[in-house]
């Protein structure tokens, strides 16, 4: 496999477009021919000449080119856009769109990336070190089609909306994921490593999301149907398994409902007392108890003033899930 | 002597009452007086005849203090902007007719804009919605002939459209409906009790940003499914599935939607999920969901964009081809992540309505504020180019928030020698065109 | 426009005269075709090529509420299909919804002059006008919707011949419409309350009408007034197994009617779309073809005209006033529902959907279009649609040509589905071996719609006195292979729009000023109308009737035709 | 969000609706902007006077609006300053990439602020985008 190196000699002003950073385009052209390549900053047309030093040769075909980008990438979006074979490097941080509508090779970047990265990907492995932003293995606007294959790892954490309408593939999540994880995903396999907030499987039809850390609020619309123990990339452990989202249409396979399936790891202290639900660190000692449902008693008590009141009186953060179960003892109490 | 108009078309909410009366002097330079029109739509008339307003262009001196320039000169600072920019950012449309629209985006290809409108901030994250799962709706005499079930989610009529309910969703007697209010049951989702609220048969006080769940289990209820938690974001598990046999036992109902789920956390989804449950009622009884858009003719530039470009806002001509990703091209993310290079607002006023951020933003760029206010986006622009009020000193076409569309009428004349919005463009568009050709 | 112009030596196509294909001489001056012309005229070589007039599209939605819905809430079918400005061109978007521009662009690269909007929501119909306006180079009507508006109902129900004239003459005036358009008769009015009407015997909620009732009594106004179309049918139970016997219960209703028009038009009926209303079987699991039995009735009787509504097998957007369908329809595909019920007048839906080759049904479908075209006996009242973009988009029209016309094309296209056999086994196409004329192209994509519009003496045909839209191929008989006819067919050499050169090296050079046809009838006063109107205003639409009618300024291009039926 | 921080939302309100399209250069539209809808329980738990000056301060922003009783309430937790610059000056410019603020539930911190001034629309502006404060 041949290498050619881009490095960024002069910062764009604005952002820059460089769909052409890709061994499709490169495959077969001599470093003059690739400085040629269009790059475009807002509405003017410039060559990725005016902004990197091309070094090297690529191969005769994609599959036999590399193609590694140095310097300051921060402002450069559309790498690796459609590729279909090959590999790029990304050495350092880069914008939006990489490796969007992928369908086959190779791309590693080291550091961060910006939103829409692998959006509508089919194939190929994309492969980010750090962060990735929001809308990571989604569906462009409109199309239901979103991940539909192809493998995405993220060493650091995950943004918003990652793989909205996910049909396919695999997304490997080392570290933490912001709201609505696989809302509307007719497919594919999530691995969280970290812990996820909430809207995690959201208006899911099917596919299944496995999260080692906490999910920090838990659909209404999902059912929790027991415990499993089970394999996941090499760790196994205990996991609850949730099924939804009850609020969609699900489709029947030999006359057995498909759903969605959320595997929420149990943590070891809990696997011993037997899990049943959402981690249960927290409890309130019957004095609590009795003062909250004192400050609260002949009222209508919403979730969020009692979690207030008792994050005010006993310093304690309780998550949403457990406040209304609290809420409901107080109500059988009364 | 005076002259009464009627059928007079009220440019301030999406809600385009289309029977105000208005009273004008006999040679029609003075208005008198507006009959029908809600308090804001009266203000908005009368303040034309504002004693202090400006009818010259001004430019913004580094002191801020600013000085009256000839249209001639606006023109030419504004083509020169235009031309001179990589990324200019054109946004705005909503306080404007299609026709003035339609100049906008003739400049706009011309000179590889960004042109977005309003709904970035409004009604955008709903557009976004329709386009993952469309949207089942009506026209909003469906509503007034038909409906006995009506839902206001997040959205305020009683402040924001103040005529909605007496005359299209609550009050109005129509052809199925010749009880009223009287056979329409109310529901009304909001973390406030609002004056709307007040007259709810039922007031669900969801707990703010729990939207989306409270949906997806308003879904689940009505198919009957077992929900996990006894409150659901913030309201008690009975009431959900109270609501849910409330919304499928009614023959005809409606949803309408506001900022209060377009603009809390979830945006789109929280629209996604209140569409589908639309859908989802369809196979129970007849349902339908309309978005309360805010802006006067904000619909109608997602028409003139929809037919001329293919995409409703935010639609970015840089490359010479239209593309469109609110998350990228949309007017927040443009000035946040700082990818424009200029600014040109018409009939909008980004400097009261976009977080302070965007506001800092602007006012670094190359700025130019067509507006017939003082507002603080032309406090910020280095050009404030005052020109006509559209709907009532010059007319128009404009599309209603169920996009019907209704041509405005022209009442009275504007200040000796203002410009209108759509001949300030073309001159631009004129200007731009020499530009280019040299 | 005042240019004049001498097409040499092609071989001309011209059923209004008669022409199979002689190599003569086609002239051109100020702006219509003329027998002579003087030495200036400019020459354009045609030797060696197909010489036909302007198209012209009897069915196409193509602008309005409901397409512009489809454009702003598709975003993904312009992903990757834009083309940028051009020397004499707009940015175009789009690929099964196209935005005007390009819309009035490709229909002028295929040699199209002339296109029918077919269906305009009376109070959208402003919408429409301004897209209209917006579209380049072709002249546009709209037909208004009237099979399920209330007015209709209340009049037919009341057998009042007169106040359902009167009411029609001042629609078609307000909403400066071209004909009457009826969709899914009281079918989408039951819509407004969740409910369809499947035959046309089953009564309209609350009316006490039948579909029958409303078609008849539509039939019966359109030649009473005189109109330059018939009533433009798109009958109940589209799209369902089974349902060709609503459709030739339909065909029906203009048993014994007779024409009334001074415009050469023979049909008092024209179906729409009708490879979706000729299935057989009663499940998708035994769905077949009944395009024999239909193409049979159709043959048989005069008084009718029908267009294809062939399918394309894309990625396309349906859209129709047939509110219960498209709801029908997202209940088997899933995907994204938009939906548009309109105060007195309709209702609307939308639904992206993927004719899969792979899939039997849609296969089916496909073979269905191809065998109504190929089993019609008479090209003059058999026209060539894909119902854009419901079928497919018009801008396959090309390789629907090229599946007509090429056995062999078409058959390679058959024999390589997933389920060839299957497809065999529910329809005839396998067994037909006609392929149609670039003669009987030329009658079913021009004079056979434009007689059917009543425009027979404007455009689709080639005769001295006539609009001069004309259309150069790069083709001739010799060389009738499907590829080269649907190469030929997807972009002109030369289109005259008018006497204006507007397509030239297969590409737009020009926007000359389009037309708006619209249909302006002269009926006695009628009060009762006029009160009807103003009460229903008051009492049930949702805006004031002074705000109602299309004024001049949104169509700045009128071509008005007069009808006197005083 | 932390124990004594609120759910602040902004929205329009008739008032602010009149008086944008009376002018917003006008003392009516501060007068209707410039303030901030609190609940009793918050203005007994931040120990806030009613109709006294408070500053609103998030991670987005700080700006100083007039405390007033709620005229549509109860939402105790939650905090209402109608839309306009200084609702802007605090909102969360959050988007999740979809192109919409969260204008609509930022926490916010509270205090009082008796002896500071709510600035005119154009002093405000100005001191947002240049720092300047008369």
């Amino acid at each position: 496999m041949d290498t050619v190196t881009l490095t960024m000699k002069n910062l764009p002003a604005l952002y820059l477009e460089a769909e052409t950073i890709s061994p499709d385009q490169f495959a077969a052209k001599s470093p003059a021919e690739i400085g040629k390549l269009s790059a475009y900053m807002g509405n003017e047309h410039h060559t990725l000449g005016d902004f990197f030093e091309i070094a090297g040769n690529p191969g005769k075909t994609a599959a036999d080119t590399k193609i590694v980008v140095t310097g300051d990438l921060s402002k450069v979006k559309y790498i690796g856009m459609k590729m279909t074979a090959g590999e790029i490097e990304v050495l350092g941080n880069t914008d939006m769109y990489v490796g969007a509508w992928m369908a086959g090779g190779t791309i590693r970047v080291k550091g961060n990336v910006d939103s829409f990265c692998g959006m509508g990907m089919t194939g190929g492995e994309l492969l980010i070190a750090g962060n990735a932003r929001n809308y990571l293995g989604a569906a462009y606007r409109g199309d239901w089609r979103g991940m539909q294959g192809g493998k995405i790892v993220v060493g650091g954490n995950a943004g918003s909306d990652l793989a909205f309408f996910m049909r396919g593939g695999e997304i490997t999540i080392g570290g933490d994921v912001d709201v609505h994880v696989a809302t509307h995903a007719e497919g594919g396999k999530i691995i969280i490593k970290g812990n996820a907030k909430s809207r995690v499987g959201g208006q899911m039809v099917k596919g299944d999301i496995y999260v080692f850390g906490e999910i920090e609020r838990m659909m209404p619309s999902y059912k929790y149907i027991g415990d499993e123990q089970i394999e996941v990339n090499g760790t196994s452990g205990t996991f609850q398994v949730w099924i939804g989202d009850l609020g969609e249409r699900h489709g029947k396979r030999k006359g057995e409902t498909i759903y969605g399936k959320i595997y929420l790891k149990v943590k070891e202290a809990e696997e011993k007392e037997g899990s049943t639900r959402v981690s249960r660190k927290i409890k309130l000692t019957d004095a609590q108890m009795q003062s909250v449902s004192e400050a609260f008693a002949g009222k209508e008590p919403s979730v969020s003033n009692v979690k207030a009141f008792i994050q005010e009186s006993f310093g304690i953060e309780m998550k949403p899930m457990q406040i209304s179960r609290l809420i409901d003892e107080i109500r059988r109490k009364a | 002597m005076t002259r009464t108009i009627t059928d007079v078309v009220c440019p301030f909410c999406g809600t385009l009452c289309d029977d105000l009366i208005v009273t004008v002097s006999e040679d029609g330079k003075k208005l008198l007086d507006v009959e029908n029109a809600c308090a804001i739509g009266a203000e908005k008339f009368l303040h034309t005849q504002a004693s202090d307003r400006v009818t010259r262009p001004r430019k913004i001196q580094e002191d801020g203090s600013s000085v009256e320039v000839s249209y001639d000169e606006a023109i030419e600072y504004t083509a020169q902007l235009l031309v001179n920019a990589k990324k200019p950012l054109m946004y705005g449309w909503s306080s404007t007719s299609c026709e003035a629209q339609s100049v906008g985006s003739e400049i706009a290809e011309q000179v590889g804009a960004i042109i977005d409108n309003t709904a970035a901030v409004c009604h955008g994250t709903t557009l976004v919605a329709v386009q993952n799962v469309g949207i089942p709706s009506c026209t909003l005499g469906e509503v007034k002939n038909r409906a006995d079930r009506i839902i206001f989610w997040g959205c305020n009529p009683a402040h924001a459209h103040p005529r909605h309910m007496s005359r299209y969703s609550i009050f109005p007697r129509g052809y199925f409906t010749g009880k009223g209010h009287k056979n329409r049951k109310l529901i009304v989702v909001d973390p406030r009790t609002t004056d709307t609220s007040s007259l709810a048969d039922v007031h669900l006080q969801v707990e703010q940003g729990a939207d989306y769940e409270l949906l997806q289990a308003l879904r689940a209820a009505v198919r009957g499914q077992e929900l996990t938690g006894d409150i659901i974001a913030g309201v008690p598990k009975e009431k959900v599935y109270e609501a849910a046999d409330l919304l499928k036992s009614g023959r005809f109902g409606v949803i309408f939607f506001g900022m209060g789920v377009t603009q809390s956390l979830g945006k789109d989804h929280n629209i996604d999920a209140a569409i589908m449950l639309t859908k989802d009622l369809n196979e129970y009884t007849k349902f339908s969901i309309i978005a309360m858009r805010g802006h006067y003719n904000v619909t109608g530039s997602g028409q003139v964009l929809g037919w001329q470009f293919g995409f409703p806002y935010s639609v970015d001509l840089s490359r010479g081809f239209a593309r469109y990703n609110p998350g990228e091209t949309g007017s927040i993310e443009l000035l946040k992540r700082k990818e424009a290079d200029a600014i040109v607002v018409l009939g909008s006023d980004p400097g009261a309505h976009f977080p302070v951020r965007c506001v800092r933003e602007i006012a670094n760029l190359p700025s130019v504020c067509i507006d017939p206010h003082i507002t603080p986006t032309s406090e910020i622009c280095k050009l404030h180019v005052p020109v006509a009020f559209v709907g009532i000193e010059v007319g128009g076409n404009c599309y209603r928030m169920d996009n019907v569309p209704i041509d405005s009428r022209k009442v009275i004349e504007p200040p000796e020698g203002m410009m209108t919005d759509e001949e300030f463009l073309r001159a631009v568009n004129t200007r731009v065109s020499e530009l280019k050709a040299a | 426009m005042a240019d004049e112009y001498i097409i040499r030596n092609g071989q001309v196509y011209d059923p209004k005269q008669g022409i199979k294909g002689d190599v003569m001489d086609i002239c051109i001056n100020n702006g219509k075709i003329v027998s002579k012309v003087s030495k200036k005229a400019k020459e354009v070589d045609a030797t060696g090529k197909t010489v036909m007039a302007g198209a012209v599209e009897i069915h196409a939605h193509v602008a309005g509420p409901k397409v512009n819905e489809g454009r702003n809430y598709r975003p993904e079918d312009k992903l990757f299909t834009c083309r940028a400005t051009g020397a004499n061109t707009h940015m175009e978007a789009g690929f099964s919804i196209p935005t005007t521009f390009r819309t009035g662009y490709n229909y002028a690269r295929m040699g199209y002059t002339t296109v029918m909007e077919a269906a305009m929501p009376p109070i959208y119909a402003r919408h429409v006008h301004e897209e209209i306006k917006d579209t380049p180079i072709v002249d546009q009507g709209a037909f208004p919707v009237f099979g399920n508006n209330w007015f209709v109902f209340e009049y037919l129900k009341n057998k009042e011949d007169a106040n359902v004239n009167a009411y029609i003459a001042w629609l078609l005036h307000v909403t400066k419409g071209y004909a009457i358009k009826i969709v899914n008769p009281g079918g989408s009015e039951a819509w407004g309350w969740g409910k369809n009407c499947d035959t046309i015997h089953d009564p309209v909620p609350y009316f006490d009408i039948t579909p029958a009732e409303i078609m008849s009594g539509l039939m019966k106004a359109n030649e009473q007034l005189g109109l330059p179309h018939s009533i433009h049918v798109h009958t109940n139970n589209l799209g369902n197994p089974g349902n060709y016997e609503t459709t030739l219960d339909t065909f029906r209703l203009a048993e014994g009617v007779k024409t009334n028009n001074k415009f050469g038009r023979e049909q008092v009926f024209h179906h729409t779309h009708v490879q979706f209303h000729s299935y057989g079987g009663d499940n998708w699991g035994n769905f077949e073809s009944k395009a024999k039995d239909v193409m049979n009735y159709v043959n048989q009787n005069k008084n009718i005209t029908i267009d294809l509504g062939c399918v394309t097998l894309d990625e396309t957007t349906t859209m129709t006033a047939d509110g219960p369908f498209e709801h029908h329809l997202t209940e088997l595909n899933h995907l994204k529902w938009a939906n548009v019920d309109v105060e007195l007048e309709t209702s609307s839906g939308i639904v992206p959907y993927v004719y899969n080759p792979d899939i039997k049904v849609c296969a089916i479908q496909w073979a269905i279009g191809l065998e109504l075209g190929l089993l019609a006996k008479d090209p003059m009242r058999t026209f060539i649609t894909t119902d854009h973009p419901n079928a497919g988009p018009f801008t396959r029209y090309p390789r629907v040509f090229g599946w007509l016309m090429d056995q062999k094309y078409r058959n390679e296209r058959l024999s390589t589905f997933k389920y060839s056999e299957k497809v065999n086994d529910a329809t005839s196409l396998g067994s037909l071996d006609r392929e149609i004329t670039l003669y009987e192209l030329a009658q079913m994509t021009r004079a056979g719609p434009a007689k059917a519009l009543g425009l027979t003496d404007m455009c689709g045909g080639l005769a001295p006195g006539m609009d001069a839209n004309v259309a150069i191929y790069n083709i001739n008989a010799d060389s009738l292979d499907g590829a080269s006819i649907e190469k030929a067919f997807s972009a002109a050499d030369q289109v005259f729009k008018c006497g204006t050169l507007v397509v030239d090296n297969n590409d737009i050079i020009t926007e000359t000023d389009k037309r708006t046809l619209w249909v302006d009838v002269k009926v006695p006063d009628n009060k009762q109308v006029e009160r009807d109107v103003v009460m229903k205003f008051l009492k049930y639409y949702s805006m004031n009737l002074a705000n109602y009618e299309v004024s001049d300024h949104f169509v700045p291009h009128p071509y008005v035709i007069e009808v006197d039926a005083t | 969000m932390s124990a004594n921080s609120i759910n602040l939302i902004s929205g329009r309100t008739i008032q602010q609706g009149v008086a944008m399209e009376g002018g917003k250069e006008k003392d009516k539209y501060h007068k209707a902007c410039g303030i901030i809808e609190m609940d009793n329980e918050d203005f007994k738990k931040l120990d806030i006077m009613k109709n006294t000056n408070v500053s609103v301060t998030s991670s987005y922003g700080s700006v100083v609006v007039k405390a007033i009783e709620t005229t549509q309430g109860p939402h105790p937790g939650v905090a209402f300053i109608p839309m306009g610059p200084w609702a802007n000056s605090v909102v969360s410019d959050e988007t999740y990439s979809t192109g919409m603020p969260t204008f609509k539930g930022t926490p916010v911190f509270i205090k009082a602020a008796p002896d500071e001034r709510v600035l005119k629309m154009i002093e405000l502006m100005r001191y947002n985008c240049w720092g300047e404060k008369q």
